[in-house]
């Protein structure tokens, strides 16, 4: 079982430090095969941002995402930019803050990312987390509880409100899934 | 009070000729093998001169020897 | 014992202080100043010595400097700078002092594309200085054989007084993957002379490779780029060139069994043998099993030291086999191949930022038969 | 006689040394020793390095841990010596081509780190090594193989850029001072901090020949002549001639002390 999941957005959003937090939980604490990466240079400083993830049960050869299995898009520019590279069981996860257009063909997961980080922390850099929460919660792809134990050991402070924003993001992705 | 020495390294000086233009006594020439010789050394002050502006480490020159 | 997600980069950088690295001069250039951040912060925390310098041609020079002094001494850099860095490399070599030089390749020529990944520089590598040097160059294919194989470069380094070129590539070198950083590597210390002080010769032909002695111990010694008896002062004779040349050759090729490393994946019952390195030998890993799927008996031939080559290993396995080369360049190690092989080598390459894929592998094998 | 060159400080067996007769280089070599000698520091302490040409050749005839590093190359390999260890003495000796043409990067910032390397250059106007073609210091008007029609451009001044890019210790003699050359030389090994001793040389051969200066004896008494003290101009530059002296000894924070400092601080 091999997931290959693409996080993307605009420079500043926390989109690479999404991609190493779900790449060290589901590699450290998950115990699975991993493998993270992640544009550099220009495109990382304000232009789209973008970082994959390599989840798997058996050891990553290649290590390119080419079409992901889970598409996560926080901005307009990035969801424009990547559906183009999906395949049709995509699932495509978007914050209905920034991305206002969709295409209703695809297998679009619309969440309310920005407002719930805003809710929950008063940050609207939070919305990263969130958006691992319901990661986790509508794929299952990485565990909860992993997710919690590297928030916990990579943050100095801001833990509490980081795991509540993961929580919240958690608890709509199960809901996003059921409904 | 002894006598100064000019002692001349052949095998390293090239007969350059600035020692000899240095030298207040003017007892220093270049010789037929064009390397540097001391003439009348006993008129030798023992500056020093020879020695410091010699390139090529050929001239020691020790003052006083008593003889 | 601890398991920790990182970077290709940066498990060069934490494997190299743990190699006993205590000594790094870099200057920025991507895809390899994240390897030079993360020395700054590292070692001055075990009392070691980051500088970064003016360019390129000032890190090799500084690292070799220090080196004398016998400290374990690195620099990291990309093509651009590793262009600079061949004078200082071709001095290491001569005058034998150990250093390891990470070279983290880019797009190339000239400045190319800075983030995306080549294998452009196999053969500067092997012959970007001028003059016939020996040299030894490492390439890992994952974050932890960039770890393990850090410590590797040290020890040949310190060992066989040479510099070790440590290819890696933009992908191996940015990509994070889990890692165990133990203690369990051994690290090679540099041999000091036993002889009393007045008796040293730096460059003692009766040695494959004689002891070197600190600068500050009281030796003495003499270290010149130019070409050098066993005192380590420069002759234009012949016979002493010659010597020193033949001792050079003879110190990496007489220990090809240590130095030679390699992988094979598949390849006892293989028809066909794929012949990569680096980030191509994992696309050619996904494209061996596909193609075996398909009923093709497919197998890999993955050199990790690309310098020298053993004519012996890759003769064996190239007998009675197909043989395919792949990689992110337009014909380097190729010829290296097919000089050994001394038969029909079939080659796909290019260098346009793009990772060869498993699907280019598949369909070039595929089409070839 | 003055301070005696300890022949212990000499690899004899490597003399005469490869200069052309004549050559000033050898003027400044015996400066150098002898500040050595009179500075007291522990010989086996002493890294001499040297880069490519004339004056890169010294580091072959002082018995010391030497290094002949590339053209260019040697504040840059002598950077890594002192920064890997600061207990050595590290001393360089290079050109008026290697400091300040292909080296000149190098040169500015070390200057600029104010690194402890005590740095003399054998200024001689012209890269005599390869035949005599013109070189950063090459003075305007003269003749030399590349500039066989007369050279077009000011000279570098090698002291001035010393200054500007922060050396702590900066002086010029020519060799038909040999005694006061000493004396900066020594002044520069004692000082903490970067020193740049520029010692203004002849070149008989390559430079001399072409511009009236053949006679070595003639070519030191011309540079004498031309010498006129810091005091009187109080600028480091002068149309008239070579100005002479130490143009600035000032206290700053040390490179290598520094970053040692900062080691302890964040040392585990």
């Amino acid at each position: 079982m091999k997931t290959e999941i693409r996080l993307a957005g605009s420079g500043g959003q926390g989109i690479i430090l999404a991609s190493i937090l779900l790449a060290e939980a589901a590699s450290i604490y998950d115990q699975k095969n991993v493998l993270q990466s992640q544009v550099y240079g220009a495109a990382a400083r304000g232009e789209i941002s973008k970082a994959d993830v390599i989840i798997s049960d058996s050891e990553i050869y290649f290590p390119e995402v080419r079409s992901p299995d889970i598409l996560l898009t926080l901005t307009q520019d990035s969801y424009d930019t990547f559906i183009k590279h999906i395949k049709l069981t995509t699932l495509i996860i978007v914050d209905d803050f920034y991305v206002k257009t969709i295409d209703k063909s695809l297998n679009n997961y619309v969440f309310s990312i920005t407002d719930i980080a805003l809710n929950t922390t008063q940050k609207r850099i939070s919305s990263n987390i969130v958006a691992l929460g319901i990661i986790s919660g509508l794929t299952g792809v990485v565990s909860l509880d992993a997710l919690t134990e590297t928030i916990k050991n990579h943050f100095k402070e801001g833990v509490q409100k980081n795991i509540e924003a993961l929580y919240m993001g958690y608890k709509i992705g199960i809901g996003g899934k059921n409904g | 009070m002894g006598k100064n020495k000019v002692i001349v390294n052949k095998d390293y000086c090239k007969g350059c000729g600035i020692c000899v233009s240095v030298c207040p006594v003017k007892i220093l020439k270049i010789g037929e093998d064009f390397k540097v010789e001391v003439e009348n050394e006993e008129k030798c002050i023992g500056c020093g001169m020879c020695e410091l502006y010699c390139p090529d480490f050929a001239i020691i020159v020790k003052k006083g020897i008593t003889v | 014992m601890k398991e920790r997600l990182m970077s290709g980069n940066e498990a060069v950088a934490i494997g190299a202080i743990k190699a006993g690295c205590r000594f790094f001069a870099g200057y920025p250039i991507t895809p390899s100043t994240d390897l030079a951040e993360r020395m700054s912060k590292l070692l001055p925390e075990v009392g070691g010595a980051f500088i970064q310098m003016e360019d390129e041609l000032g890190s090799i020079g500084a690292i070799i400097g220090a080196s004398l002094t016998g400290s374990k001494a690195m620099t990291a850099t990309s093509g651009p700078g590793f262009s600079l860095m061949q004078e200082g490399i071709g001095f290491a070599s001569f005058s034998e002092i150990p250093i390891v030089v990470v070279d983290v390749q880019r797009v190339g020529p000239s400045t190319g594309i800075p983030t995306y990944p080549s294998q452009g520089d196999i053969m500067q590598a092997r012959w970007g200085t001028h003059g016939s040097h020996p040299i030894i160059a490492l390439y890992p294919s994952s974050v932890k054989e960039s770890y393990d194989l850090i410590f590797t470069a040290f020890n040949f380094s310190e060992k066989y007084r040479v510099p070790v070129i440590f290819i890696s590539d933009e992908v191996i070198g940015h990509m994070r993957e889990k890692i165990t950083v133990d203690d369990s590597h051994v690290v090679f210390e540099r041999k000091k002379p036993e002889v009393p002080k007045e008796d040293y010769l730096p460059f003692d032909s009766r040695y494959e490779v004689p002891p070197l002695a600190n600068f500050g111990e009281g030796y003495r010694f003499h270290v010149t780029g130019l070409t050098h008896d066993e005192t380590g002062f420069p002759t234009s004779d012949p016979v002493k060139a010659e010597r020193l040349m033949e001792r050079l050759q003879r110190k990496i090729l007489n220990h090809l069994d240590e130095i030679f490393l390699y992988e094979t994946f598949l390849v006892e019952d293989a028809d066909i043998l794929i012949v990569s390195y680096g980030v191509v030998a994992r696309s050619a890993k996904e494209a061996i099993l596909e193609l075996r799927e398909k009923g093709l008996k497919v197998g890999l031939f993955r050199p990790i030291t690309i310098w020298p080559s053993s004519e012996k290993v890759l003769k064996d396995l190239a007998s009675n086999r197909r043989v395919f080369v792949f990689e992110m360049n337009l014909g380097q190690y190729v010829h290296e191949v097919e000089r050994i092989v001394k038969k029909k080598v079939e080659f796909y390459g290019k260098e346009n930022g793009e990772i060869i894929s498993p699907e280019e592998i598949e369909s070039c094998i595929l089409k070839s038969l | 006689m003055y301070t005696e060159i300890s022949l212990d400080n000499l690899r004899v067996k490597k003399l005469p040394h490869i200069w052309c007769a004549g050559c000033g280089n050898g003027i400044v070599l015996s400066a150098i020793l002898r500040a050595i000698e009179r500075s007291k520091i522990d010989k086996d302490k002493i890294v001499f390095v040297s880069g490519i040409g004339c004056a890169g050749r010294s580091s072959g005839y002082v018995n010391f841990n030497t290094l002949h590093t590339l053209h260019g190359r040697p504040l840059a390999f002598a950077t890594g010596i002192k920064l890997a260890n600061p207990d050595l003495q590290v001393i360089v000796a290079t050109g008026d081509g290697d400091l300040a043409a292909i080296g000149g990067n190098h040169f500015i910032h070390a200057a600029k780190r104010n690194i402890d390397l005590s740095v003399i250059v054998f200024n001689n106007f012209v890269y005599g090594m390869t035949g005599g073609q013109l070189s950063p210091t090459t003075p305007e008007d003269s003749f030399t193989t590349t500039t066989p029609y007369g050279h077009i451009e000011e000279p570098m001044n090698i002291s001035y850029l010393a200054i500007a890019a922060g050396a702590t210790y900066v002086a010029r003699e020519t060799i038909g001072n040999p005694l006061m050359l000493e004396k900066y030389i020594l002044n520069g090994l004692l000082h903490k901090g970067f020193s740049l001793i520029e010692a203004v040389s002849s070149c008989v051969t390559e430079f001399g020949r072409r511009n009236n200066l053949g006679d070595p004896a003639e070519y030191v008494k011309f540079l004498k002549d031309k010498s006129i003290p810091f005091s009187k101009v109080n600028s480091v530059e002068s149309h008239d001639g070579i100005v002479v002296g130490e143009f600035v000894n000032i206290e700053k924070p040390e490179f290598v002390t520094s970053y040692y400092e900062l080691v302890k601080k964040v040392a585990k």
